[in-house]
Parts: C-alpha cells; sequence; structure tokens
C-alpha cells in the first residue's frame, strides 16, 4: 500500500491530476444532455490531454527552453522542448475542432431552434 | 565554439541530396489546390471544379509513380527540411502505405469526376467550400499514409477529420446533428490516438516510427506501453466503426449528400484501419501483443461480432444508404478479423480488403446517389424495376454487389479467401465457419435487392419520373469502378504477389512467394 | 443501458491509472523524454537557426510539416464554418 | 434583438487600444525568435483586435477595419506564404521547407532564421484571417453570413 502510494502520489501526482481532468472531461462528454456542455467536455477532455504532455516535460531545476548565453548548451538546463512546440500543434487544432462544432451547433440551433440532446432525438423520430 | 557547432550540425545532419521527391509531390498538389480552389473560386467561381480536378489527377498520377518507384526500389524515404529522423519529419513510403495512397487517391479521382455534376445539383451554392474541403479530406487522408511520423499522423488525421465532419454535415436537414455526434465521437478517437502517441513518447523519447519501433522492442512490457496500445486500439477502433464503436456511423452516411458519403465512406474507415495495421504490426511488436497477449484474439472476435451485426441491422433496413451504411459496418468489421488473426495470409486479406471495399463501396454509394438524384428514390421498394431503367448504372451496381457477397470472379471473393486461409492456418475453424456463413446474410440483403431491381416490372402509377441513366460524366466513375472491381478480382493474383507480399511487417512472410 | 456510459468512465479512470505505474516519474530529468530527441534540440537548435527560442525552432524549422499541417487545419476549421454557414444557404435549409 | 447603443467612452477607449493591441502583436511576431511568441499568438492577437472593433462599434461600422470577405484570402495567402517558402526551397534545389537552399545569398544558419521568419508570418496571416472568417461566419445573423 505504501510503495503504490509512493509511486502513484508522491512521484506521480502531476499526472494523476491530469487524469482526473481527463474524467472530468470524458464524463460531460458521455453524460451531459446539452450538446454545447458537451464541447466544453471534449475542450476540457483535450486541454487534459496537453497537460498530460506539458507535465512530463517539467524537470527539476530547469529552465525556460529558451537559449541562454550563461546556461550554455547544456540539456539539464532547459526544461524539454518538444511537448511544448507538440501541444502548440494540438491546441490549434482543438481551437479548429471546437470552431467546425459551433459552426455545426449554429446550424443544428438555425434548423432546430434547440440544442438539448434528447428532444432533438425526439424531433428526429417525429420527422422523417 | 558556435560557429565550428553549427557548421558540423549541417554537415552531420543535413541528409545528402538526391532522395526522390515522390512523396511529397502526392501531397503538393493537395495542399496547393485546397488553398487554391477557394481561394481562386470564391472569386471566379467556375474555375473551382477544373482546379479540383487538376490537384486530384496529379495527385493520383504522382501516388502511382510512387507505387512503381517503391515496388521497383524498395520503401522510399523523404526529409522534409533534411533533419534525419528522429531530429526531423520523415516521410516513409513502403508498399503498404504507397498501395494505399494509389487506392484512395484513385477512388478521390473517380469520385470528384462524379462530383462535378451532383454537387451542382444537390447544392449549388455550396459548391466551392465543397470541392476546397473535398481537397482537404484527401490531403489528410494521404498526409496519413505517407507520414513516418506519430505526431506528425495526428495533426494529418484532425486534417481528415474536419474535412470528413463538415462533408457529413452537407446534405439531409438532419445531417448536422450526425455529423455532430461524429464529431465528438471522432474527436475522442483522434484525442485517445494521442494519449497513444502521448505514452509512447514519454517511454521513448522519439516520435519516429521506425525509431519508436526500436527502441519499444528491446523495452520489455510496461503497463503504460499496454495502454499506449490499447488507447490507440480504441481510438483509432473509433474513427473506423469497429464493432461496438460504431454506432455514429449509420445516422452520418445516411443524411450526408450522395457525393460526401460517396467519398468519405469508401476510404476515411480504410485509412483508419490501415493506421491500426501501422501501428499493430509496424511500431509495436506484433508477435508479442497479438499473439501472446492475446490482444488480437479480442480484436479478432469483437470483429467478427460487428461482421454479424452489421449484416443482420443491414438486412431489416428500409433506406438504401442506410443499408450500405450497416453493410459498411460489417465489411470493415472483416479487415478487423484480419489484423485480429495476426497471420501473413489473414493479413494480406485485410490489406486486399482495404483496396476492394473501398472500390464496391465507393460505386454503391455512386449508385444510390445517381438514383436519388435521378428519381428521388431512397427507400428499397422504391428501386423497383429501376434495373431496366437505369441499365448501365445498375450493372455497375450488379458488380458492386456481388463483390460484397464473395462471388469467386470478383475482388470480394479474393480478399474473404485470404482471410479463410489465414483462418485455417490457424485453426481457427469456428472463425472460418463464421466467415462464410457472414457471407450468406450478405447474399440475403443484396440479392433481395438486385432481384427486386431486375425482375418487378412496376406498375405505371408508381413509375417515377425521369428514370433513366444519368450523364456520362456521372455514369462514367460508376462504370469503371464496376469494371474495376472485376479487373482487380482476376489480377489479384499480381497485387498479392507482388504488391502485398512486400507491405508485410517485419517478422511475416507468404508462405509460397 | 444508463450504466454503459459510467462504466466506460470507470475502466478509463482505472487503466489510465494502471498506466501510471510505467511512466517515468515527475521531474525526472533522466526520463527518456528528457534525453532522447529533446538533448539534441536543445544542444542544436541555437547553433542551426541563431535562435534562441528552442520551441520556434523545434515547431518552425526541425518540425516545420507538423506547423504546415496546423495552419492547413486553421484553414481547414474556416472553410468548414465558410461551408455550413455561407449566404444563401438558408433558403435550402428550409427546404 | 436587442438595439445597439452608441457608447462614446467604449468608442473612444477601443480606437485608442486597438493599434496598441496590433503593435503588441506584431511584437509577438516578429520576437518569436528570442521570446516565447510566434505566428500563431501573434494572429490571434491579431484577430483579437478586430473583434475588440466587431463587438464595440458594431459589424458594419467594423467593415472599414477588416472586411468580411478579406477572412478566407488572408488564409489563403498565409498558407500559400509558408507552402511556398517550402516550395521555393524546394525548387531551388533543397527538400521541401529546406529553408538553407532559398535564394537569399545568405548562409544556411542565417537562411534558416529568415525561413523561420517567413512561415511565422505566414501561419500569422492564415490564424489572423481564418478567426476573423470563423468569427463572422458564427456571429451573423441568419442569412447574413459571407455572400459570393
Amino acid at each position: 500500500m505504501n510503495d503504490i502510494f509512493t509511486t502513484l502520489i508522491a512521484e506521480r501526482w502531476a499526472y494523476l491530476l491530469t487524469v482526473v481532468m481527463i474524467i472530468i472531461g470524458l464524463h460531460a462528454m458521455m453524460m451531459k444532455r446539452n450538446l454545447v456542455k458537451k464541447l466544453i467536455g471534449m475542450n476540457i477532455f483535450q486541454g487534459a490531454i496537453i497537460l498530460l504532455f506539458i507535465v512530463h516535460a517539467y524537470k527539476f531545476g530547469a529552465s525556460v527552453p529558451v537559449h541562454d548565453a550563461v546556461l550554455g548548451d547544456h540539456p539539464e538546463a532547459y526544461m524539454n522542448p518538444i511537448p511544448h512546440g507538440l501541444m502548440l500543434t494540438a491546441i490549434v487544432v482543438s481551437v479548429a475542432t471546437t470552431g467546425v462544432a459551433l459552426a455545426l451547433l449554429t446550424l443544428i440551433y438555425r434548423r432546430f431552434g434547440t440544442i438539448d440532446e434528447i428532444e432533438l432525438l425526439q424531433k428526429l423520430r417525429e420527422e422523417p | 565554439m558556435s560557429g565550428a557547432h553549427g557548421a558540423e550540425a549541417v554537415v552531420d545532419h543535413a541528409v545528402s541530396m538526391g532522395q526522390s521527391h515522390l512523396p511529397i509531390l502526392v501531397i503538393l498538389p493537395l495542399l496547393l489546390g485546397c488553398v487554391l480552389v477557394p481561394g481562386l473560386g470564391l472569386w471566379r467561381r467556375r474555375w473551382a471544379y477544373p482546379l479540383t480536378l487538376v490537384a486530384f489527377a496529379l495527385s493520383a498520377y504522382f501516388a502511382f509513380r510512387t507505387l512503381f518507384a517503391v515496388l521497383e526500389g524498395g520503401p522510399l524515404h523523404y526529409t522534409l527540411a533534411s533533419w534525419a529522423p528522429p531530429v526531423g519529419i520523415e516521410l516513409a513510403v513502403d508498399a503498404l502505405g504507397a498501395f494505399v495512397a494509389a487506392v484512395v487517391s484513385i477512388i478521390a479521382l473517380l469520385v470528384a469526376v462524379y462530383a462535378g455534376e451532383a454537387v451542382r445539383r444537390e447544392n449549388p451554392v455550396r459548391e466551392v467550400p465543397f470541392f476546397g474541403m473535398m481537397l482537404v479530406l484527401l490531403l489528410g487522408l494521404t498526409g496519413m499514409v505517407l507520414t513516418g511520423d506519430l505526431f506528425n499522423l495526428y495533426v494529418f488525421f484532425e486534417v481528415s477529420s474536419l474535412g470528413g465532419y463538415s462533408l457529413m454535415a452537407i446534405g439531409h436537414k438532419k445531417a448536422p446533428i450526425s455529423a455532430f455526434r461524429y464529431l465528438i465521437m471522432g474527436t475522442l478517437g483522434a484525442s485517445f490516438y494521442l494519449m497513444g502517441v502521448g505514452y509512447l513518447y514519454l517511454l521513448t523519447g522519439s516520435l519516429n516510427m521506425a525509431d519508436v519501433a526500436g527502441i519499444i522492442s528491446t523495452m520489455g512490457l510496461n503497463p503504460a506501453l499496454l495502454v499506449s496500445l490499447v488507447m490507440m486500439v480504441v481510438g483509432l477502433g473509433l474513427k473506423m466503426a469497429l464493432f461496438p464503436m460504431h454506432l455514429w456511423l449509420p445516422d452520418a452516411y445516411t443524411y450526408a449528400s450522395s457525393t460526401s458519403t460517396a467519398i468519405i465512406a469508401p476510404i476515411m474507415t480504410k485509412i483508419s484501419a490501415y493506421v491500426m495495421i501501422r501501428m499493430l504490426f509496424f511500431v509495436y511488436d506484433w508477435d508479442l501483443f497479438l499473439n501472446v497477449h492475446h490482444i488480437g484474439d479480442i480484436i479478432k472476435w469483437l470483429a467478427i461480432a460487428g461482421v454479424f451485426v452489421g449484416s443482420i441491422m443491414a438486412i431489416g433496413q428500409k433506406d438504401a444508404k442506410r443499408m450500405l451504411a450497416y453493410s459498411s459496418v460489417a465489411q470493415v468489421a472483416y479487415i478487423g478479423v484480419g489484423i485480429g488473426m495476426a497471420n501473413p495470409l489473414a493479413l494480406v486479406g485485410a490489406m486486399l480488403h482495404i483496396m476492394n471495399h473501398a472500390a464496391m463501396k465507393s460505386c454503391l454509394f455512386l449508385v444510390t446517389g445517381s438514383v436519388a438524384m435521378q428519381t428521388g428514390a431512397q427507400r428499397l421498394k422504391d428501386y423497383a424495376g429501376l434495373g431496366r431503367r437505369m441499365p448501365w448504372t445498375f450493372a455497375g451496381f450488379t458488380f458492386a454487389a456481388m463483390a460484397m457477397v464473395g462471388l469467386p470472379p470478383t475482388n470480394g471473393f479474393f480478399s474473404k479467401w485470404y482471410l479463410v486461409l489465414g483462418g485455417i492456418e490457424d485453426g481457427e475453424w469456428p472463425m472460418v465457419g463464421l466467415i462464410l456463413a457472414s457471407s450468406l446474410l450478405t447474399a440475403v440483403y443484396f440479392f433481395r435487392l438486385l432481384e427486386r431491381v431486375y425482375s418487378k416490372v412496376p406498375g405505371e402509377e408508381q413509375k417515377p419520373a425521369g428514370a433513366e441513366d444519368p450523364s456520362f460524366r456521372m455514369r462514367l466513375p460508376i462504370l469503371l469502378l464496376g469494371v474495376g472491381v472485376l479487373v482487380l478480382g482476376l489480377f489479384n493474383a499480381w497485387f498479392v504477389s507482388r504488391v502485398l507480399s512486400q507491405a508485410l511487417p517485419h517478422g511475416m512472410s507468404l508462405p509460397g512467394f | 443501458m444508463r450504466w454503459v456510459p459510467q462504466l466506460t468512465i470507470l475502466v478509463t479512470f482505472v487503466v489510465l491509472v494502471y498506466a501510471g505505474f510505467g511512466l517515468p516519474e515527475f521531474g525526472d530529468v533522466e526520463a527518456p523524454a528528457n534525453t532522447h530527441v529533446s538533448d539534441h534540440y536543445i544542444e542544436h537548435a541555437y547553433h542551426d537557426d541563431h535562435t534562441p527560442n528552442i520551441v520556434t525552432v523545434m515547431i518552425a524549422d526541425y518540425r516545420s510539416y507538423d506547423t504546415l499541417g496546423e495552419t492547413v487545419v486553421v484553414f481547414t476549421a474556416g472553410l468548414a464554418c465558410l461551408l455550413l454557414l455561407m449566404r444563401g444557404t438558408r433558403r435550402e435549409d428550409e427546404a | 434583438m436587442i438595439r445597439r447603443q452608441e457608447n462614446v467612452i467604449l468608442d473612444v477607449i477601443t480606437r485608442i487600444m486597438v493599434p496598441f493591441i496590433q503593435i503588441f502583436a506584431f511584437y509577438v511576431i516578429f520576437h518569436g525568435h528570442y521570446s516565447p511568441g510566434g505566428g500563431f499568438q501573434g494572429g490571434a492577437l491579431l484577430a483579437g483586435s478586430v473583434f475588440l472593433q466587431r463587438v464595440v462599434m458594431g459589424r458594419e461600422r467594423s467593415l472599414s477595419g477588416f472586411h468580411v470577405k478579406l477572412g478566407v484570402p488572408f488564409g489563403v495567402i498565409g498558407i500559400l506564404v509558408y507552402g511556398g517558402t517550402g516550395l521555393v526551397a524546394q525548387v531551388f534545389g533543397g527538400n521541401y521547407l529546406q529553408y538553407e537552399w532559398l535564394p537569399f545569398g545568405l548562409d544556411p544558419v542565417w537562411a534558416r532564421n529568415t525561413g523561420i521568419l517567413l512561415v511565422e508570418i505566414g501561419v500569422a496571416f492564415a490564424v489572423m484571417g481564418i478567426l476573423i472568417s470563423i468569427y463572422d461566419n458564427l456571429s451573423a445573423r441568419e442569412g447574413e453570413g459571407e455572400k459570393r
């Protein structure tokens, strides 16, 4: 038990926090009736994955990944730049997905006058 | 220090010239096309369609050049910006990648020929962005196929997904709802894939597929490695509509416009299947995970369940497109069966089925689109007697339907043949029986439809107006695909011996080649 | 069938926590992710490009193809909004 | 429909703020080599300055700042700048996006430095144009979206 405590909570607490956030996002995506809330859940989910990358870029005692003449070329002096760069791309992708989703929601609202999933399903069943 | 060090770094990492530019040339026409078509098209509308066709044609031409170059000279590697992997991104094209890229680009070209008139009739207002979006979709898909980098694959995954979501939202009034569900599911799938990449990166420190494969082969089993594999299978399974994650698919295919369905249905799920093959067999140690740890068995049995669920649901449908959508669920599941069995013959069957199913499904969806456009018929009962009125269209349909069932001279027979051979090699007799039985189920719904199309003569009162073959430009792709189904069947030996035997992963070889 | 989503969420949670046992520790300087390619970037970025910001060098030079894809993603989103919400589509939507 | 009301304070403050936001955006783009920043962030800031105009001054009056029709063309130009940089490098003998082949007569390291700047400008253009285009399409009242 103590061992599990050390490995999970003392040494990987940041990872556990991202897992909690992933679960919150997943819950919102699956359980919420309002489609905008689903979308917010999706954003939380993607944000959590971004954090999953970023927390592992952290190195104890390192500085930001901007080259500095004082620090020189020592790898242990800078944080890992790769997750930062990748997640810049992932953030943009997430923004773009949100944009498309909002366009779809606008279209749905214009056509059906609601964004509640249950009501939409009812309307789907009623109309041919 | 810095100057000397810098120069040395340049010499070290700038790969020598003389790499073949073919892989990037497959992507460039699509990239330039997808910005130029909206850019010029919104200004001069009539340029949009010719530009689209030129972009698709150039891309297909280079894809075939790439395929033949790979078959002659072995895998091509193209380092972007000349940073050797794992520092930079490389396009790594082996026989499998070149094969799938060629298949995808030729199908897309044929659908684009059809789209010229179809989009003008279905969605005249949206014509220009629609063509742009088709190019974006194909750009994403070819990018996924050709890349050799895990994260780059994710980026193009999202390019193609966004294209897919928005194309799916065009069409029936209800299309945006199903497209939104598809968006939630697809983003969930892509995010799971990204998590899988994340775990792999945290364990290996690299994003290049070949490099990652080399590192994890020496690593042994690790909880995070196992979870990354599960995440990728779940994420790609969601996009591929593998049972039980197929629930988004039928609505999405049914309500989308016929051109959207015709370009998305044949290739999008296939590319996810291709990526799954790429990951499971070329990045992970396939023997360890699929055979020793029995993940292959899970995939295999879920997939065969999907074959039956899809086929049985298809039998119960009354709407033509929805029936084809459920049959897509079943057919994609065959690819899953091939992946899960993880032996050379079954894998060849799965790869062959990627091509074969793309050809037959695009033909079928083009026919339903033409029928809906010419007569307005969408329900199966409205198809009665159409075979005599639209002979050319339904000639193509008949060939494709025979291929779906798996009758011998058509290509559908041969992919199932290899799956069955693979099952026999594994001694999986129940699986062999189930595959054969599932063909009968497919036969039930297609022969029922064919019988209705050809033999019933309708009464005068239900004679639909305008029931004749569509124009030549819409008919040509249908006929080419219908003939292609036969030709691909007759020349399947060439594909297997020349292409797919080179496409197998390390440690696998076809007996007899 | 109400329990299916809950079960999925629970399974995901367990699987993700299980994965934690195989991951490197938080802030570990020696973790593979922080050494293999990362070291190469940190050591060479400034000398390859005379650009101190290592992340910029990475996204715009070493992995510029990714950034090209990213730009295309943004462009796709814009095109999608145009495709879905274009003017003149309103009448046809009501049909 | 809420009737828009003229508000002098908001108008004046927007007029004062927008140039500063835009200058900061250019700083973020061009200083991306030396500090956190770059094309996407700068482009988003530029788009933000236009959003501020749109929100405060209303759609019609803010069109003089950035016309609705310009969104997609800016995106096209941005990607063409990015892809074109790569293509020029390829035409002059390198691989795609290999900036040291750009015909500027610079030594490889500085050519790459310039190449990074070029592609960042491309990204900034694309992001700015497309974000504004998305905003305009989403915020348009029914039937008021982009006319083509």
